[in-house]
């Protein structure tokens, strides 16, 4: 993917593709226009969607990671998490998805290549950018409309910042973790894949319908 | 039934698939005999009583789990992950 | 209001006087109270008569005043949301309740079916088992419809739930199930250690028993100390109430199912909510506090409307201010049914008589009785109630024999309580006898339940109060949370448990028949059929209820299961403990199939999977087909295309002869990285891998352990230590756990590391001899994509669109020039649109997955239909890929006798003899001149299709010895679809079968 | 005493008085010529068999419990001989013949009712599967009709073929195919052995085979040591256990299945359906409950209790299939606990024991096989050759890859 910034020459490309512009599609291109959703009135929640994001896999290779600890330390400024733990700077985070596993997630694709050619070599790195799709979950009653299809404890003496958690809900798998608390207390980011988008949106639009929900920048996809 | 996974914590064990016995071992390579494959791949103790059995953690960390259960009650004894991470690795 | 309500008391009770609730029962309208049940409702006007039995069609009243009710059963609501068997009892009434007696017609009154109680005495238990065998069709004929007809008691709504239900997961330190004293008690003793505590109570208020007893605790109203003790807990902030919730069950590790009825106290649920939620409470302690049942005493016609136990009786009195009588005779057998001729007496009652069997009764107790002014009779029995429709007078026998009739509208039976135990045995452990108090108790408890009160067998205030908060302090120290220091015990007033249980009253000495005595009131199961079941043999418990239905019915025997095993014990000469033990299965009360369902229902069933290229195969007018969770573009008919064949037939000709274009996203895509990825693949698959050059591809196939196949596809080396493996769509999760068992089981040692990639990647096929001159149109150009620089079996990653970046495959299932193009999911939609502007001038043409299933079975590749479990690689013509060299899974038992005999079915292809007729999938070979019999059977017909190209329908199957019998004809015989035509066996391969075009 | 409307008339006159115990709950003698270890259908048809086909009568069956205690009192009463592959589907189809007529061979109304068993597809992939099928069933005699969706609809019209996530388009019937009572079943056994001198005895678990010099002698119970001549498993479920006595391994696992049974409702299905897109059947009692039923949970397990996750995918495939049930209220559930074999199809063989005969492996199929399996093995005791409808069922099978795999499923039991 070293090539990917090369531009070919305008004269090479046939007439027909000249004219494409390769918009992209994001992962949550068909969610509903920002605004409130459920029960009127205060909202209980609030879900904003994550687009643009870069994230990868980094499978460490057994037994010899320092060199990945110390990369991610020196480029990130984190810590990598042994334990099912979410670290950010002010740009990514490192979210532990399994032994020896962990998403680096950047908050803005562009520069994303560059993140991962400096960690070539020391991880399999594989990206998965376009394959998730991410939410910011929040408000007072998200744990509530969480309740109703995570089947793990989200309880702050159990699930503190920080904490992450690899899990399905509704039939569905996802990665969850809780960020520093915001003006409604508790935060989460959530991801899924991409292909059951549709899907997880029809549940946990339901989920926190009950509560009214603040639906927010959907129209960056 | 609740599997704590020695990685990610107490799961509900809708998140895992069951394989079975854990204890047969893989006779591996070319010199392995027919005999001795037969019984890996088919021959079961099924004790009821204290089993220990492979899980896989699917929908969480992909984990594979020997999980040591009683078959009569379901109480479990032990979660141990079936690959021993070796020294020096973060996880 | 009097008149309206003619048995509602002038004050008093838990309701509210100033909202009245107008509802119809039968179509009659009445009026209620905010916080009266159904039950208390109909009681407050009159109404007794409330439904009839299973099996004779009796008239049947209101027995209890809550979950454990048998006869006031009703269908609750209409239409589509009709609720049929909905205990009265425990239905919050609300403006508008609409409800219907069932298992009737055509009126509850006038019950045509009610002529079965006529015929009563042959209708024993089991006598179907003894008859109906004669003739032998009969049986299903005429004698079982019509027992259909009869059973059975309410009527589904034949129509889709209109509500919604959801369902929650929630977890705590300590559950406490029941919100009567010793629930409330348990749950403040936990909650003040600090400890996340859950309160459930089935009921819409919280108080258990106090709310139907007139008790003081400290000197004051028991009232007062539920509504402090509930403020209390309020304010607590890891103390959760939840009303209106029933545990129903236990399972494994401290799981706990409840059921919250959000919404069933009104008409329709608000927008936006559920009417009920599943809840799986994950609790590391629990503590059951669910009360006791009153036990009713079997003697004849004790199921007259107007029979009712004593506590309940109570509970309508005192909490829901009804008289459910004005002429009450009290029966008891315990100084518990004193209480409600008291607190009757004090609503206004009259009371007619108090039947107590003790030969002595303490003095407080007469002294009570003289208070009221009602008659005592010591040493006697209710023998009798008679009646029909509604109790007008019970007989009493007393102590010497002597009978004597008494009228009344109201029988209060009063025989001991038996503990609430259910959820104690749920994990099949049973519960044990406790002879001090007449009842079980429960013995072995699942792990992590501590049991309090009444649920124990404690049945006094004080000792629930006790319990309560011993064994809520208890279990939130389990949790380590350490005990507050502790008031005492709040004192409370004193009461009578004494107690002589008599189980059922048998006939007098002159067996006047006066009519039948009834152990289970629902399922219509007498003394007179325990006593059959005894003389037959029936006489383990399992066996008593099995045959006789004893405690099946919707209550599951709460108040029958004691009564049939003392009547049992009498037979055969054992204790009740020798006899047997009762056991109850989950759930405690019956739960709502939508309610455990939850969100999963209709298009939310299961997740739908939708590939990046949806929108754009959507704009192209596809219709979609399911594939596993995914949803594909099956085919994409064009204006004026009515028939799918057209369309399809059209796609392929469009591939073969121009260019076309297929979104092949869905296929599992899994990035294997590492120093022994090569060697690893070595292993999981049956050819090698060690020697694929970088940037090439290769079709593989995998087998399970057991030497059958499990799944093919390509893969591909991008790097020396770097490869990306593409599964089968159906198989792709399957593969991915398959690959993580072989590498952190079998072969921890390896550097393999794995990840999903099916996600990222947008993927499509570029498939027709124009496919190079499209793809020149997005690839930018520094990639020289010329047959020479990228050949057949090339794999790179490449960029498009300036700069995009994207993986190209030159693969082939069509067996035409073809490329599989990746790019990043969020520009498949892209990519999509761009092939389709570089193809303009070829003509492109999408296609979907039954264009590709005809091409590929035009070159006889294999895929789901023969990749089905039960075939070899030798049986696909694939066995010299198996290397010799290396082990890999299922090498030795693809070995087995069995798996390499000659003779096996093999794949082969075949062609209509008559090239009109059309070939069908499922079709077995037999010989031609043959019968078509088993015998004779000689494989099947795996896939088929149309071939626009050779202008007739061609199939792949397996057959015996195939390979050997190319040019030879057989029968394809389809006797599902009477479908029978000559076929030839052929190569399996239609189109080119030297592959030139793939080279091209 | 013979059952009949006239006796049940002459009884009712009396009282019901006269009516004597269904079996004789008989004490164990010391010896017997065929031991059968395991009182519930499988045995108690074997015993029946052998007194009435082969004469055979010095025969006991020796339960733990009390007799029906296992899989034949805790199943979902379904028969169907809609079987794919040649070693199955004589057999089963020899098994419903004999439902067909078991009322007047054992003079005991089991209630067999031929409603008819739907087997719903919702793919072409799917309906190619069972037009292979249903295809072989028709070969091997056994009835068999391919529906399409429209015809479908016309039998059960209310389940979901407008907004069901996996569209139903049509259907596998077997119009034989039904229900049974299945208590009965072991007491209609139980009763006709009795008649015919069988020994039934309850309450006496077996602690030991007593083997010599290969060949086993006896067996050592609770309520002592038994003598005799052939010895017969029957104790599916268990058959690990017993088999262990021997010192044998079996290629068997103990797993749960959960069953389901709503409240009693006025009749709403006729048939037996089965969802093709989810582990879900269903059909509806003579009392009127709807009885209904998924997968197996899907681990080791002898407990006779399955767990929440499974309870809810059944209930999920139940709204999936038909949304109708919301409001219908599920009243009990329980688990029974079965062999599950490594091919998904059963075992009546000798054993490596001389004189001691197995009858295993019956995954969540036995109940069906019930007449069947008791009339082969009884065979296979008697003459010490398998009937010829029963011969693929072979302990052997797995070594030498004959499998018997409808499914496709390979190795792993819980997958079956």
């Amino acid at each position: 993917m070293s090539d990917a910034a090369t531009i070919p020459d305008a004269d090479t490309i046939p007439d027909a593709a000249r004219k494409l512009e390769w918009a992209p599609r994001g992962a949550w291109a068909e969610l509903p226009a920002d605004g409130h959703l459920g029960t009127p009135g205060a909202a209980g929640t609030t879900i904003t969607a994550r687009n643009g994001l870069g994230i990868a896999s980094l499978i460490a290779a057994e037994g010899s990671d320092d060199a990945l600890v110390q990369a991610l330390k020196t480029r990130f400024g984190l810590d990598l998490p042994s334990t099912p733990l979410a670290v950010r700077s002010a740009t990514h985070a490192l979210v532990w998805a399994g032994p020896g596993q962990w998403l680096l997630v950047a908050d803005d694709r562009s520069g994303f290549a560059d993140d991962l050619q400096a960690l070539s070599g020391l991880a399999a790195i594989a990206e998965q950018s376009d394959g998730r799709a991410a939410l910011t979950l929040s408000g007072p009653k998200i744990r509530d409309a969480l309740a109703k299809g995570c089947m793990i404890d989200l309880h702050p003496s159990v699930f503190p910042i920080g904490a992450a958690a690899l899990t399905s809900i509704a039939h569905i798998g996802v990665h969850l973790w809780r960020v520093a608390d915001g003006p409604d207390g508790a935060v989460f980011e959530i991801m899924v894949a991409r292909s059951m988008a549709g899907s997880f949106w029809s549940w946990l639009s339901a989920s926190v319908a009950e509560f009214g929900c603040t639906l927010a920048a959907t129209g960056r996809g | 039934m609740r599997i704590t996974c020695p990685h990610c914590g107490a799961r509900d064990v809708q998140e895992f698939t069951y394989l079975g016995d854990a204890s047969p071992s893989r006779p591996d390579g070319l010199e392995a005999t027919e005999a001795a494959m037969f019984d890996y791949v088919y021959q079961r103790e099924n004790p009821a009583g204290r089993h220990r059995e492979l899980w896989y953690h699917g929908a969480g960390c992909h984990a594979w789990l020997t999980v040591t259960r009683d078959t009569r009650t379901h109480a479990i004894e032990a979660v141990e992950p079936t690959k021993r991470p070796k020294a020096g690795t973060a996880a | 209001m009097s008149t309206k309500q003619p048995f509602r008391t002038a004050d008093g009770g838990l309701i509210d006087r100033t909202q009245p609730q107008s509802f119809r029962f039968d179509g009659t309208r009445y009026e209620g109270f905010a916080g009266d049940t159904l039950a208390s409702a109909l009681l407050a006007n009159g109404v007794r008569l409330v439904g009839r039995s299973f099996k004779y069609h009796r008239p049947r009243g209101i027995l209890s005043a809550g979950p454990e009710e048998p006869n006031a059963l009703v269908e609750l609501r209409a239409g589509a949301r009709r609720e049929p068997n909905t205990r009265a009892t425990v239905t919050e009434l609300y403006h508008g309740l609409e409800a219907r007696s069932q298992n009737r017609w055509p009126s509850l009154a006038f019950d045509v079916l009610s002529i079965n109680s006529l015929l009563g005495p042959a209708l024993t238990a089991g006598f179907y088992y003894k008859t109906f065998m004669w003739p032998a069709s009969f049986w299903e004929k005429l004698y079982e419809p019509l027992i259909r007809r009869a059973a059975g008691l309410g009527r589904a709504a034949g129509h889709e739930d209109p509500d919604h239900y959801e369902k929650a997961f929630a977890f705590c330190d300590v559950l406490v199930i029941g919100g009567g004293p010793a629930g409330l008690a348990a749950a403040l003793a936990a909650g003040r250690t600090g400890a996340r505590v859950i309160l459930c109570d089935e009921d819409f208020r919280l108080g258990g028993k106090l709310l139907a007893e007139k008790r003081e605790i400290d000197a004051r109203a028991s009232s007062e100390w539920i509504a402090d003790t509930l403020a209390e807990l309020a304010g607590m902030p890891d103390v959760r109430i939840m009303a209106r919730s029933t545990v129903y069950g236990v399972y494994d590790h401290g799981i706990y199912g409840v059921i919250e009825r959000v919404n069933d106290h009104l008409p329709i649920p608000p927008a936006h909510q559920p009417r009920q939620r599943s809840w799986r409470i994950n609790a590391k302690r629990a503590v059951l506090a669910a009360g006791a049942i009153e036990r009713p005493i079997v003697f004849a016609g004790n199921d007259t409307p107007g029979v009712m136990l004593a506590g309940a009786v109570r509970a309508y009195v005192n909490r829901h201010g009804v008289l459910p009588g004005r002429e009450a005779v009290i029966f008891t057998s315990g100084d518990d049914g004193w209480a409600t001729a008291r607190d009757l007496a004090a609503a206004g009652a009259r009371i007619a008589a108090i039947v107590d069997p003790r030969p002595q009764i303490d003095a407080g107790l007469t002294a009570l009785a003289s208070r009221i002014g009602a008659r005592v009779l010591t040493g006697g029995v209710v023998s009798a109630a008679s009646g029909g429709r509604a109790l007008r007078q019970v007989t009493i026998r007393d102590a010497s024999g002597r009978e004597q009739t008494i009228a009344c509208d109201l029988l209060a039976v009063s025989n001991g309580w038996n503990p609430t135990l259910h959820l104690t045995s749920h994990q099949n452990t049973r519960p044990v006898w406790d002879e001090a108090i007449h009842a079980f108790v429960p013995g072995q408890m699942p792990a992590g339940l501590s049991v309090a009160g009444s649920a124990a067998g404690r049945f006094s205030l004080a000792q629930a109060l006790e319990d309560g908060a011993r064994l809520g302090s208890q279990a939130a120290a389990d949790c380590g949370f350490a005990p507050t220091v502790d008031a005492q015990p709040p004192k409370t007033d004193p009461e009578g448990v004494a107690l002589a249980p008599v189980w059922r009253v048998k006939d007098g000495k002159g067996r006047s028949f006066r009519g039948k005595a009834f152990v289970d009131f629902q399922n219509d199961v007498t003394d007179k059929d325990v006593e059959l079941a005894a003389r037959e043999g029936f006489k383990p418990v399992e066996h008593l209820k099995r045959y006789t239905t004893l405690g099946m019915a919707t209550d599951q025997g709460k108040t029958s299961n004691i009564a049939g095993l003392a009547i049992m014990a009498e037979q055969t000469g054992k204790t009740i403990p020798e006899t047997g033990t009762t056991i109850f299965r989950p759930p405690y009360t019956p739960v709502a199939i939508g309610a455990l369902a939850g969100h999963h229902r209709g298009q939310d069933f299961r997740p739908i999977r939708l590939t990046p290229t949806h929108q754009w195969s959507k704009d192209q007018g596809a219709v979609f087909v399911e594939a596993g969770l995914w949803l594909r573009a099956q085919y994409y008919p064009r204006p004026g295309e009515n028939d799918w064949l057209v369309t399809v037939n059209r796609e392929v000709l469009a591939v073969r002869n121009g260019v076309g274009l297929c979104d092949v996203s869905t296929l599992g895509k899994i990035d294997i990285q590492g120093a022994d990825a090569a060697g690893f693949l070595e292993r999981v698959y049956i050819n090698g891998w060690k020697a694929l050059p970088v940037g090439k591809a290769r079709y593989g196939l995998m087998l399970r352990e057991d030497g059958f196949v499990m799944d093919d596809g390509t893969t591909s080396r991008l790097a020396e230590t770097h490869f990306v493996m593409t599964t089968t769509t159906a198989n792709a999760a399957k593969v991915m756990q398959h690959l993580e068992f072989c590498h952190q089981v079998l072969w921890p040692d390896l550097d393999v590391r794995m990840v999903s990639v099916s996600e990222q990647w947008a993927q499509a096929a570029i498939a027709g001899p124009k496919a190079r001159e499209v793809l020149r149109g997005v690839v930018d150009a520094q990639h020289d994509i010329s047959n020479e620089a990228f050949p057949y079996l090339a794999a790179r990653e490449i960029t498009v669109g300036g700069g995009i970046p994207a993986r190209l495959f030159r693969i082939s299932f069509s067996g035409e020039l073809a490329y599989e193009l990746a790019v990043p999911a969020d520009h498949g939609d892209a990519m999509m649109r761009a092939l389709m502007a570089a193809g303009e001038p070829h003509g492109i043409t999408p296609y979907g997955t039954e264009a590709l299933g005809v091409m590929r079975i035009e070159k006889g590749h294999v895929a789901g239909n023969e990749l089905n479990g039960q075939t070899t690689a030798r049986d696909l013509g694939l066995g010299k890929m198996m290397s010799s060299k290396k082990d890999f899974i299922g090498r030795l038992m693809a070995g087995r006798d069995a798996l390499v005999e000659t003779g096996r079915p093999s794949f082969v292809g075949f062609k209509p003899v008559d090239p009109n007729q059309r070939l069908r999938a499922g079709a077995h070979f037999i010989g031609v001149g043959k019968p078509a019999v088993m015998e004779h059977d000689e494989g099947y017909m795996t896939s088929v299709a149309y071939s626009p190209n050779l202008k007739h329908w061609m199939g792949l199957g397996l057959l015996r010895n195939g390979a050997s019998r190319i040019g030879e004809r057989i029968r394809a015989v389809d006797p599902v679809r009477n479908g029978d035509i000559e076929v030839e066996i052929c190569n399996p391969v239609f189109v080119d079968p030297e592959g030139a075009r793939l080279h091209v | 005493m013979r059952y009949s409307i006239f006796s049940l008339a002459a009884q009712t006159l009396a009282g019901h008085r006269g009516w004597k115990p269904a079996w004789r709950d008989a004490a164990p003698k010391a010896e017997y010529d065929v031991l059968i270890i395991g009182g519930g259908g499988h045995g108690l048809a074997t015993a029946h068999y052998l007194a009435s086909r082969h004469g055979i009568t010095n025969v006991a069956v020796i339960e733990k419990g009390y007799i029906g205690s296992g899989n034949v009192g805790r199943n979902t009463t379904i028969i169907r001989s809609n079987y794919l592959l040649p070693g199955n589907t004589p057999f089963y189809e020899h098994s419903l013949k004999l439902w067909e007529g078991l009322e007047q061979d054992i003079n005991y109304n089991a209630m067999v009712s031929q409603r008819g068993v739907l087997n719903l597809y919702h793919s072409d992939a799917q309906r190619d599967a069972y037009a292979r099928r249903g295809n072989a069933m028709r070969l091997a005699g056994v009835d068999a009709d391919l529906l399409d969706r429209e015809q479908v609809r016309a039998m059960v019209p209310f389940l979901n073929y407008e907004t069901g996530r996996f569209p139903i388009q049509g259907g596998l019937l077997q119009k034989r195919g039904g229900s049974v009572r299945h208590d009965a079943v072991a007491w209609g056994y139980a009763r006709a052995a009795d008649q015919r001198g069988v020994d039934i005895v309850q309450n006496c678990e077996v602690t030991g085979l007593t083997i010599a010099n290969g060949r086993i002698t006896g067996v050592e119970t609770s309520r002592g040591p038994i003598r005799a001549k052939k010895v017969a498993l029957a104790v599916a479920g268990n058959s690990s256990r017993l088999a262990a006595m021997a010192g044998m391994r079996l290629p068997i696992e103990t797993h749960v299945l959960q069953a389901f049974v709503s409240e009693g409702l006025k009749p709403v299905i006729d048939n037996v359906v089965t969802y093709g897109a989810g582990h879900f059947y269903i059909s509806q009692s003579d009392k009127g409950g709807l009885v209904f039923g998924g997968d197996i949970d899907g681990y080791n397990s002898y407990a006779q209790r399955g767990n929440l996750p499974v309870i809810e995918d059944v209930m999920e495939s139940a709204m999936g299939l038909w949304p109708g049930l919301g409001r219908i209220r599920m009243l009990r559930h329980w688990g029974g606990v079965m062999d599950m074999s490594m091919d998904g199809s059963p075992i009546i063989d000798h054993t490596p024991v001389d004189g001691l005969y197995l009858n295993a492996g019956w995954c969540y199929g036995g109940f069906k096989a019930t007449p069947a399996s008791g009339f082969c093995f009884a065979h296979l005791i008697a003459r010490d050759e398998p009937h010829p409808v029963a011969t693929a069922f072979r302990l052997d099978r797995f070594a030498t890859g004959r499998v018997i795999d409808e499914k496709g499923a390979g190795a792993q039991p819980n997958l079956h």
